[in-house]
């Protein structure tokens, strides 16, 4: 047993705390992994921003539709019960808090939920922030799938963001390669490990004082 | 007699001046009006202010209207993509002014130009960069920023088929702008596949009702269509993939959106 | 010749005066009148304000269908070309400008455009609104049609209106069975005059300094 | 697997307390869920909250909830109806309370609510006695006045089809207020002629996706409906014209709406 989840391994972990008949959307880059890893039988109802409910997996070669893009502007399929709306309709089913769930990646998360995800704030950037600002704050639930760790060795796990914030206070879990934290009033509380990763492991790394879930009733449907 | 539809895409963009705030509906390639910005580029505006979600990709359409230096400013929320290199080169250079705005903000404001809504207070954004300058208020506990109405001179729209009272309709997420801009803009001049009899569109499921619309223009069947039917056999730039497969950046996909 | 137009004279007059292609909103009342006398030939596309461009007169006995109904409540057709919408859709079309004309009936115009049609403000009246006052406020164009004196014989153009307003500024013109006004900077000016009715008879009528529409362009179609 | 079809109006209606602020949709009898009003009578809570543009007319639905004394308040646009006598006769004995709101502004702050909006600035109703109290504002020259969103507990709605998902579609102006209602009520309930497969609505044609959607109840076909098709033969009321040609009252219309 590795020490860290691969992606297939963290999304496959992702979608099972995905109940069946969630409507959710997943960010653009790894989250829509998840939606390869939907326990079979379930309904999981997927909503991309640009105005589809009920999307589908990725077309047959051939079968590419260019009307027919997620938000990641990647074909899709349409799923028997699709329904398509304009950009206002399917931004205020966001900001209405119709979702359940979001499921991002992240720069930073704060250990008050903020996020951090659309800007690294180097100077010579060209900012671009498409629906990260509106699925932060939309969603009853916004979870974060990401490494822990950045590829210079940093934590993504923060006491508070450097980078330029997303959203304040939206988040509500963070799926990583090697825990899943909840973000509670007391700051992360590590809801489960994975492979050979210790709490203690944890808190040198992310130089938090991390707590542990207690009674977590997972919400596990598959 | 009403009859919007106009002979070619020349009299469609006709009159958009220099200095014209240009609404142009799509989100990436699904639902840009290509043929309406290769148009407007062959009638020569210029100065213009782009309201669009996307800032352009590869050399076509919005790219290509940036690369010959027509476009001032624009406002978006997401230029940047893998292939917007000409979005880039111009913005690094200086030679364009960014307004960039929350995508649901952007689209939430285009509407409340076309719904006469003088501002609104909306929840994304709070405590962000892009929270600056604003008017904070708070509501029952939450706070929120007032955001201003965004209105155009022209909206281009591309839609699947249009009657000669305006009625449009679209297809599947080529859907995304074209409604909310109908609505937003002085002059909207909408692409169609085809043109049909008046009567001919179930009333039930027209999405933009002919009172938003100026003028539509037919530009035949979308490459992927036959007969209205899906056909498939492109890429995602509706490209033909026979063509394009010893191309290898023909598999490559446009960059993300968030 | 009398001296006033009976009320389908006075809605032919006014549908006179609409341009091909129009897009009208009809209120209840004496104003849907206008439907029935839209030059032949012309096409005019009614919007009644619960969710219908494209409406058509009213059906053949035994076709009454309770899903279309105007705005009055009363059965209506559906014209080849017709659209609906929801309610909010509805009133933002309004309110957003893209009407070209509202005909509305009114208890007082006064001279500079104020409208009241929706209350006398009796103290035992019960309150209702409706659209009036998003109606007056939304067309590029309201125009009134109305008796010029109301049944007790006080003349509805006045100074000030004294009834609880509807909109205020929003009137262009106003048609009478006696003569049509403008509403001008300088208060109402006549557009024509009807019958035997004379300015002098108007200006002791309504007890106003009236003026004279020049160069009155009047777009006739017909 | 979801299905929101529920198996009859009972449970459709389960669990409104009283209290309850309850949007109920239609526009005079086109789009009013009599039906779920009925249920909801029989379920028996009280001192509920109506947001709905009229107060009800005759005997029925809405009319008859009121006349059963179960509405402690009314927010509307036109209470007043010629045959609106038990709105009228609880108003005048002061058992009820009335809340005034232009149409449009009423719409607008149901959608507001659905959309996430905190409040939107409306030029309708500036300067008439229903401005006073609310902030003013002047944007652009033009003074607007803030509105609040309106939010329900419960919606009562009524469409044509729904699917299992609770996607829904409307028939002609029986749509008006039922989509912004769903989108503003924390669970929403739609009575439909008919619960049809997943699948066989079409994707560009649904009016209100389900995810605005909690219960789905079949209530059997409209009257002036045979298999889908209009055939008629009904008054306003949707009542069979034979049955009351004998009724000079039958041949008389609902009063008007401004």
């Amino acid at each position: 047993m590795t020490d860290r989840l691969d992606r297939d391994a963290l999304a496959r972990r992702v979608a099972a705390d995905i109940p069946d008949g969630a409507y959710v959307n997943l960010g653009i880059g790894a989250p829509t992994l998840v939606a390869d890893h939907l326990p079979p039988g379930s309904e999981v109802i997927l909503h991309t921003e640009n105005g589809m409910l009920g999307m589908g997996p990725a077309p047959a070669p051939g079968h590419v539709d260019p009307d027919l893009i997620n938000a990641g502007k990647l074909a899709v399929t349409e799923l028997p019960g699709a329904a398509y709306f304009h950009h206002a309709d399917s931004f205020g089913m966001m900001r209405g808090g119709h979702l359940d769930l979001c499921i991002l990646g992240a720069f930073q998360v704060s250990q008050t939920g903020d996020l951090a995800n659309w800007s690294t704030g180097a100077p010579d950037a060209i900012p671009a922030v498409g629906g990260a600002m509106d699925l932060a704050i939309g969603a009853k639930d916004v979870y974060v799938m990401t490494d822990l760790m950045t590829k210079g060795g940093e934590s993504k796990l923060v006491a508070a963001c450097t980078y330029p914030l997303t959203g304040v206070g939206c988040v509500t879990r963070v799926y990583t390669d090697r825990a899943v934290f909840d973000v509670t009033p007391e700051g992360f509380a590590v809801r489960e490990l994975f492979g050979t990763t210790t709490l203690d492991e944890l808190r040198e790394l992310t130089g938090l004082a991390l707590t542990v879930v207690v009674e977590a009733a997972t919400p596990e449907e598959s | 007699m009403i009859d919007k539809t106009v002979a070619d895409l020349r009299e469609a963009v006709a009159g958009i001046r220099d200095g014209a705030t240009v609404m142009v509906g799509g989100f990436g390639r699904a639902g840009q009006p290509v043929e309406l910005i290769d148009a407007l580029i062959d009638a020569g505006a210029s100065e213009l202010t782009i309201v669009s979600n996307n800032a352009g990709g590869g050399d076509v359409g919005l790219a290509r209207l940036i690369a010959e230096g027509r476009v001032r400013k624009v406002v978006c929320s997401f230029p940047r993509q893998s292939d917007s290199w000409h979005f880039d080169r111009a913005y690094r250079e200086g030679r364009l002014e960014l307004e960039l705005v929350p995508q649901g903000n952007l689209a939430e404001r285009i509407r409340a130009a076309g719904a006469g809504i003088g501002a609104f207070y909306s929840p994304t954004a709070v405590g962000t960069p892009l929270a600056e300058g604003k008017e904070h208020r708070e509501i029952d506990g939450r706070t929120y920023l007032l955001e201003h109405p965004i209105r155009a001179d022209v909206a281009l729209i591309s839609g699947l088929r249009a009657d000669r009272w305006g009625n449009v309709v679209y297809r599947r997420t080529a859907r995304n702008f074209g409604p909310i801009m109908a609505t937003a803009a002085t002059t909207t001049v909408v692409q169609v596949d085809e043109i049909v009899p008046l009567g001919s569109l179930d009333p039930e499921a027209i999405v933009t009702p002919g009172i938003f619309v100026d003028r539509v223009v037919a530009v035949g069947n979308r490459r992927w269509l036959r007969d209205g039917e899906f056909v498939g056999g492109v890429d995602l730039q509706g490209e033909p993939l026979a063509e394009r497969l010893d191309d290898p950046a023909a598999t490559s996909t446009a960059g993300g959106d968030r």
